[in-house]
């Protein structure tokens, strides 16, 4: 067994054994209970799924194709012309990601991605979206006053930066290219990765300092 | 459709609530309704389009007031009673009671790494050339389809620019409804937050969206 | 504000529910909660148009999930919190904790049938002369305040015809937020269906609408 | 006291006391108490306002107005010019019918009334609304697809015949004046507003026939 959450899984009958189950665990319970008894759905398929995007895709991924961007100009050429094949080169994609673009900030201008219409998210390169990603207050917030959004996330922008909002409303999905910080000329692609924060790919959030807390 | 789901300019949410430290999860429930809805969507019987648009077909009041994966849940139920897969008995007391239909296929434990490390291109050849090029002002069409659409209120009867032209793509419209993948060229068109908003848009503020080709007209 | 209450145009609600022999009121309380925010607007302390906006300004979910007098209920609720006419803790409680705070009148039993037969007019006089005449071209706004407006979004950028001109009336988006009637001249603008909603509008189907002058542009 | 479900409003401590009060009840009673107390609002004033809108107000109203347009033709011209001070010469008018509209139905229109913000009404003239008139199926969809909801209410009227829908946007108020109907030669005043219903004079219904039930 991959994880820890398990065995209320998979007698067959469920029924309230217990109060660490709420209703919808066994409204759950009863919809996986028919579909794998049905033959629909493999628990190995199930649990494999559940592993991969519990524990092994995150924004691990979309760290290390910033990293590389900041110390391979070549890299960052092909990453902004065709982000998918870029990424590909250093082992990032997959289901979620199979359109990347790479929008990258300049002083001039933020770039910051949303989906309005549900929840499109690279999942290969930055894991499951967050709630609040998903939530309607950022959906409906990002695109009309996306200044202000990015003063809640603590993101206050020159007044002459231009915000660029990417709204997900195809199959492409959009990472942001978070400009290198200041004081980070001595640091590997490591060091570097580790300050890249999920947001600052989001464009919700800037890179770390170097020798800032994590 | 002009559902709950389409929230792009809405007010009245009140602030955004990031989480620290936020599981990716946050309840055993959660990630098994992700689990099934991916290889629910691995059997063939319907298509991503269309879960998005079981998922919007939730009156707006329910889609607004139920959690994200509720929403899936809840998409995903509908979706499994709608092509016969269960029926509303089974799915309340969890016991089989009706045969199993036929899927087209079941995913496997072992195909989930491969299939997903390489994921579903969504891209296809589309015969005649693309109508519009970058650089090009075009309008999102006013249109208000009752079905699936992906392109956002916000935007309609706006003008923009094309600032990409990225090939031949599955058209979501068609797709949703199970009636053919219909590729067409899809586009980037940025629009000024002023032509979206009004004069008191923030200054120096656009959006970029992905446009079919159907959604779009030259401006003269 | 692009809330709950604007409602024009959006889609996957179902179908329109009357109820035959329907009663004026379903429960006890609805009464009540009518009967109070009647006598509490003829305080004087708020108006017309601050009461919607307290209404609209509900989490969209929470307008969209809640019956018609619950959502007087809870705007009436923040009022009178807001106005300091009482305590959440004397409204969860019934009992008194804290001294009544002014109100310029109280409306008195005898003076209900008089003035309510009377009504309470919204024209006021003008100075400036009216800006568009009956017959003319005009197209709503672009605007998205985030207060109260009563320009609705389905119309805003879109083309229409004055069809008639009112007069001065109170204006609304000033009055919800107490700074004033600052009245202005007010106009029905008929709209097309297809200019609001495309080419597949029902044909033969138009909208009209009252705007006020400022909501208003003139088409070259 | 001048209506019946009177009595549990009256104490000063609302507490539940027995389980015909639900839980909205128990809610308004506290703050009917609070503002009873302070002193903002006076229970005879309340009591007014609630038998006013209860007893008093409803499309009865309306359909005195519809009836005398039908039969009197100055009075049908003055109404469609300027409608309240018409209303007012037979006694129809006051609170939500300050600045009243008529607009007539004919071969080639068909007029629909509704709200799309809030709740706007003729309160005067047709009562307080019904329920469904508030309700955000109707408001979202009479200015979009009104046929289809005409249909809903079973008004199907021929291809050719205009609708035009009145979105009550500010404080003037609509009525529907509906065309009289056929065989209705004969009849006087009274009988003619007995055919005449409340949805007839909102649009989404047509005036009874003559001789069918109501």
């Amino acid at each position: 067994m991959p994880h820890d959450h398990h065995d209320e899984h998979h007698d067959d009958h469920p029924h309230p054994h217990g109060s660490e189950l709420s209703p919808m665990d066994l409204r759950v319970r009863a919809l996986e209970s028919v579909l794998v008894e049905k033959g629909y759905v493999d628990p190995a398929a199930l649990d494999a799924l559940i592993e991969t995007y519990e524990t092994k895709v995150g924004p691990h991924n979309g760290a290390r194709v910033v990293a590389r961007a900041w110390v391979d100009p070549g890299f960052r050429e092909r990453l902004l012309a065709d982000a998918t094949p870029a990424m590909r080169e250093i082992g990032v994609g997959g289901r979620g990601g199979e359109h990347m673009v790479v929008a990258a900030n300049t002083p001039d201008e933020h770039n910051l991605v949303v989906c309005t219409l549900c929840s499109c998210y690279p999942w290969p390169v930055l894991g499951l979206p967050p709630v609040w990603y998903k939530s309607p207050p950022y959906r409906a917030r990002a695109v009309i006053e996306p200044r202000a959004v990015l003063a809640e996330f603590g993101v206050a922008l020159p007044e002459a930066t231009r915000i660029r909002v990417w709204d997900s409303t195809a199959e492409l999905r959009y990472m942001v290219l978070p400009m290198r910080p200041a004081g980070t000329e001595g640091l590997d692609e490591a060091a570097l990765a580790a300050l890249v924060t999920r947001d600052s790919m989001i464009g919700t959030g800037l890179p770390r300092a170097p020798g800032a807390s994590s | 459709m002009n559902g709950g789901q389409d929230l792009g300019g809405m007010q009245g949410f009140g602030p955004i609530a990031p989480e620290p430290n936020e599981p990716r999860f946050h309840a055993p429930w959660e990630k098994r309704v992700f689990g099934l809805a991916m290889a629910m969507g691995a059997t063939g019987t319907w298509n991503l389009d269309a879960s998005r648009a079981a998922r919007e077909s939730l009156p707006p009041g329910e889609y607004l007031t139920s959690s994200y994966y509720a929403i899936w849940l809840k998409a995903l139920e509908r979706q499994v009673k709608a092509h016969g897969l269960a029926t509303a008995d089974e799915l309340a007391t969890g016991t089989v009671s009706a045969p199993a239909a036929p899927v087209k296929r079941v995913l496997e434990g072992t195909e989930v790494a491969p299939l997903f490390a390489r994921g579903f291109p969504s891209d296809r050849p589309v015969a005649a050339p693309a109508r519009f090029a970058v650089g090009e002002r075009v309008r999102a069409l006013t249109i208000n389809p009752p079905g699936h659409t992906r392109l956002p209120r916000y935007v309609r009867g706006r003008p923009g620019l094309v600032e990409a032209v990225h090939g031949g793509f599955i058209f979501p419209d068609t797709n949703a409804r199970l009636a053919g993948e219909a590729p067409q060229w899809l586009y980037t068109v940025r629009f000024s937050g002023r032509d979206l908003w009004g004069e008191a848009a923030e200054p120096g503020h656009t959006v970029s969206v992905n446009a079919f080709e159907s959604y779009l007209e030259p401006i003269p």
